[in-house]
Parts: structure tokens; C-alpha cells; sequence
């Protein structure tokens, strides 16, 4: 009897508290938003709302990646120049002409983005696992490599994408809508939905995991982890190649600056959504949301007019450190 | 276990595993000697030895986790040649570490089937590992459930996973290195009849333990190491534990438990009145008088640990403290620390010791305070330091330079005690004081307690091994379910008696 | 009488003394405008790259704006943004930085400086003063009006024997100046100028001049028209003697041509180039912006 | 005899191992030395190796810092931002007259400024700490807030430091020398050897290792594990004071984009030396030459007239990366 009183709160507590931590971003999600409504009542016009979400994909799509990389214990600093590097071959691709027909041309481009998306992701991972340089260092270099490319490729100018028909034509895959849904939002969810299949589902998904949790464990239990390691920074090549693909309809341009910094805001939003960075766990839909609250945070700065357009930087770092705040005590109290 | 699963054993003729001139060497430092042993299909073959006498080292070498220096292993026969121990494990030899190697964010289950999941397709499948995995844990005599993060279960939950885990590949030899050092008797149990179930069906059995009882119980044949070199090897039969541990330390082990006087009635130094760690332990009442040992007593999940962690500031907790009458409260263990009250992990390689550093600067880690001359930590005191603690607490350690980590795991313990006993606290608890400790080595650490009573402090001692309990303690306290459920002093003080408190349940019930 | 207007002026972030600049005068304008026009509302955002002021401009839009005065940080990826404002019906007013398509498919008016003039003036200056000098260049950061400033230059110094002996990115940056600056005096034995395009690289470029003590650097030719640099230039400094003004406020002349185009019932349209003057001694004086942060 | 015939060589072995680890950068450096020899005779000249190494004083100094947060297992990405805020307001101290005699100001200034180090570092120390919030996160915001802050009260221009009287009793601060030795240089090596002293020979140094080998252990053994992070932080702080007033005197303005990516470079600085991300080992010496080779490479670059300077980033980057695999190598090897 004794036993059973003992037992039941300890349950009772531990399901809460795996709940609470899975939840907290939403929480977070559901008071900026109340507040947005607060600041500015054109904020939760569905127009306004779709816009920021659709904005948020690039990110949201990164940052799905990034927890791959994450889970498994890694880091990669090199997307933003990833996404700069592969637009701007991809755009320099769609100019070259080698193709006739802007359709063709289209579908080959898509293909060789993420073809390059994944092999810069394979260069990443090689580079951390056979060349056992730690993430920071390694995806630091070879953000700097991409980013140099990049520029080399612009001249320093911009690449633009020219042929006004396949423009027409990839123009839709960022504005254009299903059932009144832009297409990137739709993007965003069968991104989220494929990767949370593979994380939590597939065999490999729980290696990654494993290899995030304890390296030496896996290893023992036969998991190679090398290679685990290696294919989530390919899985991030690949989710960057997919950001590029939304991303290229948008600007229809590129330059050396583009890309700038996402990699700390792709980062931010896996950690705001509740993967820690020591590894060992991945909340892909977590992820997502966090994409949300970034983006957000800024679309409610930009609509309120209270704040000195000199402090949006200082008010944005305090509100994804309040965020976090609230999320620890959330959980903590649970 | 998993009978259809298990390679049949070839031929009778050979032993399934054999070791031949195997000698194994870290820097320096031989470890093992020319070591020649052989494993027969159906037989439990007992490894003893002192802390550091190599048993573990043997087995990582038996088992692909480590290359020897010298020799062969064979299988069946047939020379073979472990590239690693997944390697190993293909050809059914597999290890269960003397460390608990878990991932600790991955649940019960998802650890149990790790490297080998079962698949429905492309997803895997998590209902039928889930209730594998029960049941694995539930035929070793352990209640966890499958979904639970192993990074929540106590230690004696994790090595209950880890054998479970181990089990369940397809085997022919099963090294257990102290399978049952965190283990509580009912847990011992439900283990030892485990492996006369896989003996039964054919399987080898490595086995080392300090509990020589439990070797004479199990073991068809003992094989006694000695500073690496194989001693003897004999039947279990002709073997009493004191021959054991006559062969171990190379002498006589007349009396494991010191003498005591029977203590006078003393003053109270410290008085726990209706205290609770919330989760964990509820409304324990308890006193401690100057120059007592007070055990504890409980089954794994009992919550002793959690209570003195509550107790020491190391979790939230509520209730009183007084300290030699004044109520005190702590909020972390520097605080209790400087009042005195030195708390010994029983996790000695999670929160004891750091495993990445050397022997002085762990050993001083916790007193440094007392090594600051000027602004600078004297290295030169914590050399003597060391030498002075290596002979007192008679560390086995080839070179003072070696990385914590590098030490057997009993000498890890000696190490742990060491570095807290450099605070000269008048309160110790020990968690597990000899989890994993040889027996020459016990007597010294049980000694070493009666010493730290005779010097008028107070001594706690949390264990799973009730006959030292009984050995050391003045009294006992029994937990159950988190809250204590009875005392035993006197005559009281037997396994019985204990047992019963500790389950709830009659004896002969128990089990 | 007062009509209702709404004018969302997008600027990139001050993240040197010229963008400073941009915002000040915008900021400036703003007051000044709302106060002349009761009925008129200004809405100033920046943003620090061009992605996020696609998403600001995106903002503008949701909040209802006549009319959108942009000077894109950078102008290609900002096109599309800029069209979906333009398709709306709005007056949108380009400054500065112009894509590669600029005509009235994208903007009403276009308010410009001249970056290829920048960079020619700057030339044409060295080619005449010292028609034989050997150059250094540090240039900003590589997007396309850097570009345009070094073929400006380029065509600037066509046909003489000015030398360029080499171009390094400063990232507009002072301390980056300083420090490509430093290495261009340990690499070369003989510089006589040096272009550096913008003032905020200049502050490094002559510190590190005064480091090394080297004497044989003639002048300094930088661009943009910060006050600390007219002052020089008025106060007859030897290495500053010139600078080529490239006016932040043209941002607050685009601002004043937009509102009144619902104002004044003028229609305005067209492009509206802005030269870069170079400032001289004589000059120097109505140039001269003293609480101006840039 | 057969036993201590093997013993010589292993000994030898593990000796240098732990030397080689140590000894990496050192070895990278003398070879970026050569490599520069070559690439333009004027690098090796002594004037150009004092300005390098007088320039890399600030990342070098920070760096410093940075392995004291890095080896107790936290990571401060706001130095960049901090020192743009600390030095502005240092500047705007000095701009304000507050003080008649420039002597005095500059004394109160200095003194101002390791205050406001130090309190930044303060808070940095306490959101990670007491807040329980990843560092990575936690100091990613307060880089938006420094940052922010500084936009403003530049008003997004510059901050110059007025009075010439203060700038020139300043100005030797940076240009000084003593016996030929640039002052910076000597700041360099006293804070090095002021770091080394602390982390390796105190016992809050010990702790620091301690804290961030194993944080239970630390706690266990009765070390105040937070108070320990928070003077980390702290310390990391004061060095962003130290670098900043050798910065001021330089050029004697700060603006907006003062210190961008200097975190970066630090924490490279700090890899490149030798010392874990994971915590728990700090090397100090191998900090402060990782900072050279950092700005040797940069150096060098410029120097030579092989690259494109579109390619710098990039060449960086791989240089970065194959410095760290000549490291590895170089240990493994041994
Ligand atoms: N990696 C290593 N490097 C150097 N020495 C080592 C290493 N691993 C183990 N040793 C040494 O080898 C000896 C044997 O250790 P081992 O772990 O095999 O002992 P053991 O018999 O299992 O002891 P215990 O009963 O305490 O577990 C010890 O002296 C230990 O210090
Ligand atoms: N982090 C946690 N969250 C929830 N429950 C936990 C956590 N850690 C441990 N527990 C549970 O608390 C109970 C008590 O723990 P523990 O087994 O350490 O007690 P104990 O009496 O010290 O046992 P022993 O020392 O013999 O292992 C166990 O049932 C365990 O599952
Ligand atoms: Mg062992
Ligand atoms: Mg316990």
C-alpha cells in the first residue's frame, strides 16, 4: 500500500514533465502572439500571420536540419554561407542555358541544389568525423570556405537570376498558395513531417540519438557512429538545398551577404524549441515553432512602433532570453 | 534466454573460449601475465582476484574491447582475432561492463535494443521492444518500466538494463565483470538464477564478483588472479570462500569485521526530524549519535540515496536538521561541507571522481583549501598528500601519474574515500561504502570505519550488503518505498529480521 | 483639406557611419514631413540585411501604406519585394541602390548618388593631381555598388599611368581598414595614395599612416561626406585634401519628392541623380553637418 | 630487465604526447612563420611581426578570457558585442568632462571600464547560471542586447572620443613601446601570464577544470559549481575591458560594427590553441598563439599577391580547418 502511494505522484510527475518540456515552446508561441495582438491589431490579420510564417520557412527548414546535426551531438555553423554558396550556383546554373526549355532547366537546377546541398553537408561531416576536428572549428572553416566561394563566384556583385521565363515559372514555389496556403508554409510541414519521421522512427533516427546521448555507448552497441554523424550534416546539406530552392523564387538574387548570420538564428530556434545543444535529443516540431517565435519576435517590432529602431537588436536578444526563462520555470515547476 | 538465437555449441572436445599466453600491458605497466584460461560450454567459470589484480582488463581483452600485448584467443579451437567487440559479439562472445555503459537520454528499451532494433518495415518497432524489453528486465527480477529515460533509473536499475541488454544478443559465453556489486539479495537472486538458466542451455559463463559466497554458490570453477598473473584455477568444489580469499591477498583473512566496544550512550550530533525529499523520501525521522555507525538498509529504489543527497543539500528537501542541537539547513554540499558533514557518492565514476584527471588533483579536489599556501595550491603537499593517502588507503596503482579513470575500479573507490576523508569531517555518510571492492580490501575500509568511530565521528553507512551492515553497524534503519519502516540494534541485527522490514513480506515469501 | 497618407520609408540599419547617416536624415525628414503635413504618417523601419528587409518591406505592407520610400541594402534580392508593393498600386520610391532592371516596373521615382560617379570623381582627382602615383585601394564590402565605385574608378584613372598596386576588402569597417592599411604599408615601400572610397575606413587608414611615419603617402581620398572628413578638408589637411560627397540625405529628398506627389498634385516620376560633388577647401563649408552623427 | 627495457620507450612515449598536444600550435605557428617567409620577404621583417602581433592583442586578450569560460564549460558568444559597449561608453565617460584634469579622467576611464566589463561579464555569468539557460543561447541574446545598446546610444553613427588633451595622454597606451616592445604585446604577456597563474597554480583555477570536467563531481565535492561559472564569465568580462582599453587609444572611435564577429575569432583563437569546447582543459599559452596564427594567416594573405581578394574568406577557412587536422595528426602520430 505504502508502496503504491510512494509510486503514483513520482509517475504522475515524470509524465508531466516530459509533457511541459515538449510544450513549452508552444506556450511561448501562443503569448507572443497574444501580446502581438496587443501591439499592433493588424498583427493577427491572417495576412500579416501567413506572411510571417511563410517568411520563417528558410529558417524553420534549416533549423530542421541543424536538429539532426544537433541531436547527434554536432554543430554547423556553415548554413548561412551554405545557403549562399548553393543559390549561387544554383541561379549561375539556371543562367548558364544550358537547357532549352525553362522547365527543364527548373527541374535540373532543383536537382543540382540538392546535390550540392548535400555535398557541402558531406564535406562538413567528413571533415568533423574522419578529420575529428571539433564542429565549432570545422563548419567555422568551412563557413568561411563557402562564403569566400560565394564571393568569388559574384565577383562581389550580386548573381541574378535572368530568364524571365523560368523566373514566371519558379516564381510559385514561394508565392504561389494551396487552398489559400503559401506553398513554403506546406514546405515547411512535410519538411518537419519526413524528419520527425526519420528521427523518431526509423532505426537510424534512434542512432542519432544514440550517438548524441553517448558516443562511447554507441560505438560498443555496433552503431557506426562516424557515419551516423557524417549523414546528419548531409541531412542539413540536404535541408539547406530545400531553404535555397524557396529561397531563389523570392529574391530571384544573391550576393555574398546573403545567408548572413541564419546560422545563429537556425540554432537559436532548435534551442528555443527545446533540443539541448549537448545532444541526445531532437524536438523537430519544437524546432519548427521555435522558427516561429524568431520570426515573430521581429514581424511584432517591426508593426509596433514603441521601440527605437536602434534597439531591435537589444530587445530581440532580451526576449529570446525571457523565452527561455519562462520555459525553464515552466518546466521547473511542473 | 534466447534459445533459438544461441550459435550451438560445436564440440565438446575444446572449450568454446580459450585464452593462451595472454599478456596484456598499459605504458609501462604489465598488467597481465601469460595468462591461460578456458571457458567450457555450460559451465560457470569464476574470475577472482583484488581490486586491480586484471580481472577487468581480462575480460575487455576476452571480449574485443581491448588487443592483447602478447598471446592468442581461440574459439572452438580456431584461432581468432577480435577486431573490436562488436566483432566479438558476432561470434557470441559479450561483456557485461563492470562500468554502466547506457545512453543515458535514450528509454529503457530503446538502450536494450540499441544497434539491433526490431523493424516493421521501415519504422521500427517500438510496442514489440518495449514489451521485450520488459520482459528481459522482469526475467532478471527487476520492475522497470520499458519507457522510462535511463538517465532517471538509480544505478542498480541501469546494471539491471545493461545485463538485460547483454542477454538479449545471441551468446555462447557471457562475461558478467561484478554484475552484482549494485545489486540488493533480491536482485542477486533473480541474477543468479539467470545464469543457471543460460549454463543450463549451454552457454559459457565468466563471472567475477567480490562476494565469495555468491562465487561458492554459482561458479563450477574458481580462477584466482594475483597482480596479473593467474594464481590457481580449481574446482569450485574444493574451494571455501576463505580458501578464496586465502589465494586472493596471499594470506590469511581471518576476520572481515573489526572488534567493536559497545558504545555508551553518547549526545546526539545529528537529528533529522520529519524530513522529506520530495519524490523520493517521506517523513524520515532519524538520530545520530557521536562515534555510532548507523546503517541503512533498503532494496534498490528504497530511497536511502536520495534522502542523504536531501540531507546533505545535494537535493531540494524539507523538514529539520539540527547539528548538535542547532537546526541547520543546507543548501549545497559546500555548505554542509564546511559544517562538517562529508557525503561519499555511491556513483563514483558520475559524481565521485574526475576520470580525465590524475590521481593528486582528484584526491585533493575537495580540500583544497587545506593545500593553498599564499595564493598558489602547494603541489608539493599534494604529492605527500598523495603518497601518504596511496599507503594509508593502500591504492594499487602502478605510476602516480595515471589518469583517475585508469584505476581498477576498486582502487577508484579506495581513491573516492580518500580524497573525503582529506576534509576530516566529523560526519561521513558512505553510500556503498564496497561496491566492488576486494575483500582484503573491505576489511581495510571496514576498519578504517570502526577507526573513524573510535575517533569519536559519526558514521553513516548506506549498503546493499546486509552482512556488512551487520558486521560494522550499531544500528540499523530499514527503508522501504521512501520512508523508514523500522530499526534493528542487537540481536535483532539479522538478514532475517531486515529482509522482512526491507520487502514487507515474510521471509521464505520474499522473493 | 488633410489627406490621409501613410509612407513607409524602409532603411538599412545604421551599421556604419554612412547608413548612420541614412537614418538620421530620415529620420529628420520624418519629423519635419509630419509636422508640414498633419494628415501625413511616416513610418521609418531598418533592417540589418536584405533578407529581413524583404520581410519589413512585407511588413510596410500589412500596415496599410500609400506609398514606399526604400533604399535597399542590397538591391537584386530586394526586387521582388519591391514588386509585390509596386503591384499593389503603390507609389514606391527607389533610392540609392538600383537592381539590374530599374525602370517603372519596380519604381516610380529613383533617387540616386552616383556610385560610378564616386568612384570616377575619386579617379579623375588622382589622374589629374598626381597623374603618375602609385595607388592602393580598400574597398567595402563585396556587394554590386562596390562594384560600381571600382569601375567608376577604373574608367576614372583611364588613360593615365596611375598604378594600382592592389584592392582589399575593409568591410567598411575602421578596424579592418586599419589593419589592410598596416599590411599595404609593410607590402609596398612606395605608396603615394591611397583610395579608400569611404570616410569611416579613412579614421583607419591614417592611423595606421601615422604609425608607420611614412611620408611618402601624398593624400588620402575617401568618399560619402561625414562631417569629421569635411572638417579636414576645410581645415586644409595635407592627407585629407579632398572628399567626394555621397549625401546620406538623399534618403530625406526621396522623402520629401514622395510626399509631395500626394501633396502637391505633382506628379512626380522619373530619376533624379544626385552628383558626386567633390569637396574642396573652397567648398567645404556648405557641406558641413555638425550634429549630424555621421 | 625485459621490464624496464619496455618501460623506457612508453614512458618517453606518454611524455610526448602530452608535450605534442601542448606543443601543436607552437608548431603551426613556426610553419605559418615560413610559409610567410616565402610568401613576401617584408613579413619577416620585425616591424611587420610587431604590428601582427601588436593588432591580434585584442582577440588575443579575449581569447585569454574566452579559455577560462570555455574550460569551466560555458562559451560567451556576446565579447564581440561587449567590447563595442564597453568601450563606447568608456568613450562617452571620457566625452562627458565629468573630470577636469585629463589625467584623471583617464584613470577614472580606465577604471570605468573594467566596472562595466565586469558587470556585463556579471550578467552574462548569472542568465547561464542561476537562470539555467545554455550559454550558447543565453549569451547570444545579451550579444543582441550589448550590441542593441551600443546602436544607440551611437544613435547608429560613431562615438569619438572629443578631447585632445585625453587622446593624446592615451594614444601611447596602444603606439607606446617599451625598449622597442609595443605596449599591447607586453599587455598581451602580462595577461597571459596572470591567466596561466590563476587557472593553473590557484585554486579557483583548479576549480574551473574541475567544474568543467564533470559538474556533479564538482558539485559532490562540495564546489560552488555556479559561483565558480559566474567568475568565468566575469573574468571573460574583465579581459573584454582590458582588450578595449588598448582599443580605444587606437582609434580613438567606436561605432556600431566595433568588435562584429569577434566572438568568432576568439573562440578559434581559443581551439586553435589547444583547449576542448567540451571543458575541462584550458592552455592558456596556446590561446594567445592561436590568436597570432589567427592574424599571421590575415597577414600573410594580404601580403602575398597570389590570392583573389574575393578568396580570403575562403582561404582562411581552409586554413583554419588544415591547421586543426595538421594538430591531429601531430598528436595522433606521436
Ligand atoms: N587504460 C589503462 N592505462 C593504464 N593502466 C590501466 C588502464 N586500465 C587499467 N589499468 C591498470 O590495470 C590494472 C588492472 O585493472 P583492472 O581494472 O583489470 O582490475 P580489476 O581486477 O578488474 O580490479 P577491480 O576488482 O577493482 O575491478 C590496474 O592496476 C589499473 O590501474
Ligand atoms: N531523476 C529521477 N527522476 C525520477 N525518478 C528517479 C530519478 N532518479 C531516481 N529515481 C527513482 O527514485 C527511486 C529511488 O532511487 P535509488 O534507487 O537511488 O534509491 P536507493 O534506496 O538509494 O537505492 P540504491 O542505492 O540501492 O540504488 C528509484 O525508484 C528511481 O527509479
Ligand atoms: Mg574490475
Ligand atoms: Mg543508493
Amino acid at each position: 500500500m505504502a508502496d503504491t502511494a510512494a509510486a503514483s505522484p513520482k509517475v504522475r510527475r515524470s509524465w508531466k514533465d516530459v509533457d511541459l518540456r515538449a510544450v513549452a515552446p508552444f506556450v511561448a508561441l501562443a503569448l507572443l502572439l497574444i501580446l502581438g495582438a496587443f501591439a499592433n491589431p493588424n498583427f493577427i490579420s491572417i495576412d500579416n500571420l501567413l506572411n510571417v510564417i511563410t517568411r520563417s520557412a528558410f529558417i524553420a527548414i534549416i533549423a530542421v536540419g541543424a536538429t539532426f546535426v544537433i541531436s547527434a551531438g554536432g554543430l554547423d555553423l556553415s548554413v548561412g554561407s551554405m545557403v549562399a554558396f548553393v543559390a549561387s550556383l544554383t541561379i549561375m546554373f539556371m543562367n548558364s542555358g544550358a537547357l532549352a526549355d525553362p522547365m527543364m532547366t527548373l527541374v535540373a537546377a532543383m536537382v543540382l541544389a540538392l546535390a550540392i546541398g548535400a555535398a557541402c553537408g558531406l564535406a562538413n561531416g567528413l571533415i568533423t568525423t574522419v578529420g575529428r576536428i571539433e564542429p565549432f572549428i570545422a563548419t567555422l572553416g568551412t563557413m568561411g570556405i563557402y562564403r569566400g566561394l560565394t564571393t568569388w563566384l559574384s565577383q562581389g556583385g550580386a548573381i541574378t537570376l535572368r530568364s524571365p521565363d523560368v523566373q514566371s515559372l519558379y516564381r510559385p514555389v514561394y508565392f504561389g498558395e494551396i487552398f489559400g496556403v503559401p506553398f513554403p508554409i506546406i514546405a515547411i510541414f512535410i519538411t518537419g513531417a519526413l524528419a520527425a519521421f526519420v528521427l523518431y522512427r526509423t532505426r537510424y533516427g534512434r542512432h542519432v540519438l544514440a550517438v548524441g546521448s553517448n558516443e562511447d555507448v554507441a560505438r560498443y552497441s555496433g552503431i557506426p557512429v562516424n557515419r551516423v554523424r557524417t549523414i546528419t550534416y548531409v541531412i542539413q546539406g540536404l535541408c539547406v538545398a530545400v531553404a535555397c530552392l524557396l529561397y531563389i523564387p523570392r529574391l530571384g538574387s544573391t550576393s555574398a551577404t546573403t545567408g548572413l548570420m541564419w546560422e545563429l538564428q537556425a540554432i537559436t530556434a532548435v534551442v528555443v524549441g527545446g533540443t539541448a545543444l549537448r545532444g541526445g535529443v531532437g524536438r523537430i516540431w519544437g524546432t519548427i515553432c521555435g522558427a516561429f517565435i524568431l520570426e515573430i519576435v521581429g514581424n511584432i517590432m517591426l508593426l509596433s512602433n514603441f521601440v527605437s529602431e536602434y534597439l531591435i537588436g537589444a530587445i530581440q536578444g532580451a526576449i529570446i532570453i525571457i523565452a527561455m526563462l519562462v520555459q525553464r520555470s515552466l518546466v521547473r515547476k511542473s | 534466454m534466447n534459445p533459438d538465437a544461441t550459435p550451438a555449441s560445436v564440440s565438446s572436445g575444446s572449450p568454446v573460449l580459450q585464452a593462451i599466453g595472454l599478456s596484456k600491458s598499459f605504458g609501462p605497466v604489465e598488467v597481465l601475465k601469460d595468462i591461460a584460461l578456458g571457458v567450457n560450454a555450460g559451465e560457470v567459470h569464476a574470475i577472482i582476484g583484488e581490486n586491480g589484480a586484471g580481472k577487468s582488463t581480462l575480460m575487455k581483452v576476452l571480449s574485443g574491447h581491448l588487443q592483447p600485448t602478447r598471446g592468442e584467443l581461440r574459439i572452438d579451437g580456431e584461432p581468432v582475432h577480435f577486431s573490436g567487440p562488436v566483432d566479438a559479439e558476432r561470434r557470441g562472445i559479450v561483456l557485461v561492463h563492470q562500468e554502466i555503459l547506457l545512453a543515458p537520454d535514450l528509454t529503457v528499451a530503446q538502450n536494450i535494443y540499441l544497434g539491433r532494433e526490431l523493424r516493421k518495415g521501415l519504422v521500427v518497432d517500438d510496442r514489440a521492444m518495449n514489451e521485450g524489453a520488459r520482459q528481459a528486465v522482469r526475467d532478471l527480477g527487476g520492475d522497470i518500466a520499458p519507457d522510462v529515460v535511463v538517465g532517471r533509473l538509480s544505478i542498480a536499475q541501469r546494471q539491471l538494463v545493461q545485463i538485460a541488454r547483454v542477454l538479449l544478443v545471441p551468446h555462447r559465453v557471457v562475461i558478467f565483470d561484478e554484475p552484482t556489486a549494485s545489486l540488493t539479495p533480491v536482485e542477486t537472486d533473480a541474477l543468479l538464477k539467470v545464469i543457471a538458466d543460460i549454463r543450463a542451455k549451454g552457454t559459457g559463463v565468466l563471472y567475477i564478483s567480490h562476494r565469495l559466497q555468491e562465487v561458492k554458490e554459482i561458479a563450477d570453477k574458481v580462477t584466482v588472479l594475483r597482480d596479473g598473473k593467474l594464481v590457481a584455477t580449481r574446482p569450485a568444489s574444493e574451494l571455501e570462500p576463505v580458501d578464496m580469499a586465502r589465494l586472493m591477498v596471499g594470506r590469511d583473512v581471518a576476520k572481515l569485521y573489526p572488534d567493536r566496544e559497545a558504545v555508551a550512550a553518547r549526545e546526539t550530533v545529528l537529528e533529522v526530524d520529519d524530513f522529506s525529499v520530495p519524490g523520493y523520501a517521506q517523513h524520515a525521522s532519524f538520530q545520530l549519535k557521536k562515534g555510532e555507525i548507523l546503517g541503512f538498509a533498503g532494496l534498490v529504489g528504497a530511497g536511502r540515496t536520495e534522502l542523504m543527497e536531501g540531507i546533505v543539500g545535494l537535493r531540494p528537501g524539507r523538514g529539520a536538521l539540527r547539528l548538535a542541537g542547532k537546526p541547520v539547513h543546507f543548501s549545497d554540499v559546500h555548505a554542509s561541507l564546511k559544517a562538517g558533514i562529508a557525503y561519499i557518492s555511491e556513483d563514483r565514476k558520475g559524481k565521485g571522481l574526475l576520470l580525465a584527471k590524475d590521481l593528486r588533483e582528484n584526491l585533493t579536489l575537495a580540500s583544497l583549501g587545506k593545500f593553498v599556501r599564499g595564493l598558489q595550491v602547494d603541489r608539493a603537499r599534494e604529492r605527500a598528500a598523495l603518497d601518504q593517502a596511496i599507503s594509508e588507503f593502500d591504492i594499487r596503482t602502478g605510476r602516480k601519474d595515471l589518469l583517475a579513470g585508469q584505476l581498477s575500479g576498486g582502487n577508484q573507490q579506495k581513491l573516492l574515500l580518500a580524497k573525503m576523508m582529506m576534509l576530516d569531517p566529523g560526519i561521513v555518510i558512505i553510500d556503498e561504502p564496497t561496491r566492488g571492492i576486494d575483500i582484503g580490501t573491505k576489511e581495510q575500509i571496514y576498519k578504517f570505519i570502526a577507526k573513524l568511530a573510535q575517533e569519536g565521528r559519526s558514521t553513516i553507512v548506506v549498503s546493499s550488503e546486509m552482512p556488512e551492515l551487520i558486521g560494522i553497524c550499531d544500528r540499523i534503519i530499514v527503508m522501504r518505498g521512501g520512508r523508514i519502516v523500522g530499526e534493528v540494534a542487537g540481536e535483532h541485527m539479522t538478514e532475517d529480521e531486515i529482509v522482512v522490514l526491507a520487502t514487507g513480506v515474510k521471509t521464505g515469501e520474499a522473493a | 483639406q488633410d489627406k490621409k497618407v501613410t509612407i513607409g520609408v524602409s532603411i538599412p540599419a545604421a551599421d556604419h557611419g554612412w547608413t548612420a547617416g541614412v537614418v538620421y536624415h530620415a529620420e529628420r525628414v520624418a519629423k519635419l514631413l509630419m509636422a508640414e503635413h498633419p494628415g501625413l504618417n511616416v513610418i521609418v523601419k531598418t533592417s540589418p540585411d536584405a533578407a529581413s528587409q524583404a520581410n519589413a518591406v512585407q511588413d510596410l505592407a500589412t500596415q496599410g501604406i500609400d506609398a514606399l520610400v526604400i533604399l535597399p541594402s542590397d538591391p537584386d534580392p530586394l526586387v521582388n519585394a519591391i514588386k509585390e508593393v509596386k503591384g499593389k498600386g503603390k507609389f514606391v520610391a527607389l533610392v540609392d541602390r538600383a537592381p539590374s532592371t530599374n525602370d517603372d516596373s519596380v519604381r516610380d521615382i529613383y533617387i540616386a548618388g552616383n556610385n560610378p560617379a564616386l568612384g570616377e570623381v575619386a579617379g579623375k582627382y588622382i589622374k589629374e593631381n598626381t597623374p603618375d602615383a602609385q595607388v592602393v585601394v580598400i574597398r567595402g564590402l563585396p556587394i554590386p555598388i562596390d562594384q560600381q565605385r571600382q569601375d567608376g574608378f577604373d574608367k576614372g584613372i583611364e588613360g593615365s599611368n596611375v598604378k594600382i598596386l592592389d584592392r582589399q576588402f575593409g568591410n567598411w569597417n575602421r578596424d579592418d581598414a586599419f589593419k589592410v592599411m598596416q599590411d599595404y604599408l609593410t607590402k609596398y615601400p612606395k605608396i603615394d595614395v591611397v583610395w579608400c572610397q569611404d570616410d569611416d575606413m579613412a579614421v583607419g587608414v591614417l592611423q595606421a599612416i601615422e604609425q608607420a611615419k611614412r611620408t611618402d603617402i601624398q593624400y588620402v581620398v575617401a568618399g560619402a561626406g561625414s562631417k569629421d572628413m569635411v572638417k579636414k578638408v576645410m581645415d586644409g589637411d595635407k592627407l585629407i585634401p579632398v572628399d567626394v560627397l555621397y549625401p546620406p540625405a538623399m534618403i530625406g529628398t526621396a522623402m520629401q519628392l514622395t510626399a509631395s506627389n500626394f501633396y502637391d498634385q505633382v506628379p512626380v516620376s522619373g530619376t533624379y541623380i544626385l552628383d558626386a560633388t567633390l569637396v574642396t577647401k573652397e567648398n567645404a563649408e556648405s557641406f558641413y553637418f555638425p550634429d549630424s552623427p555621421f
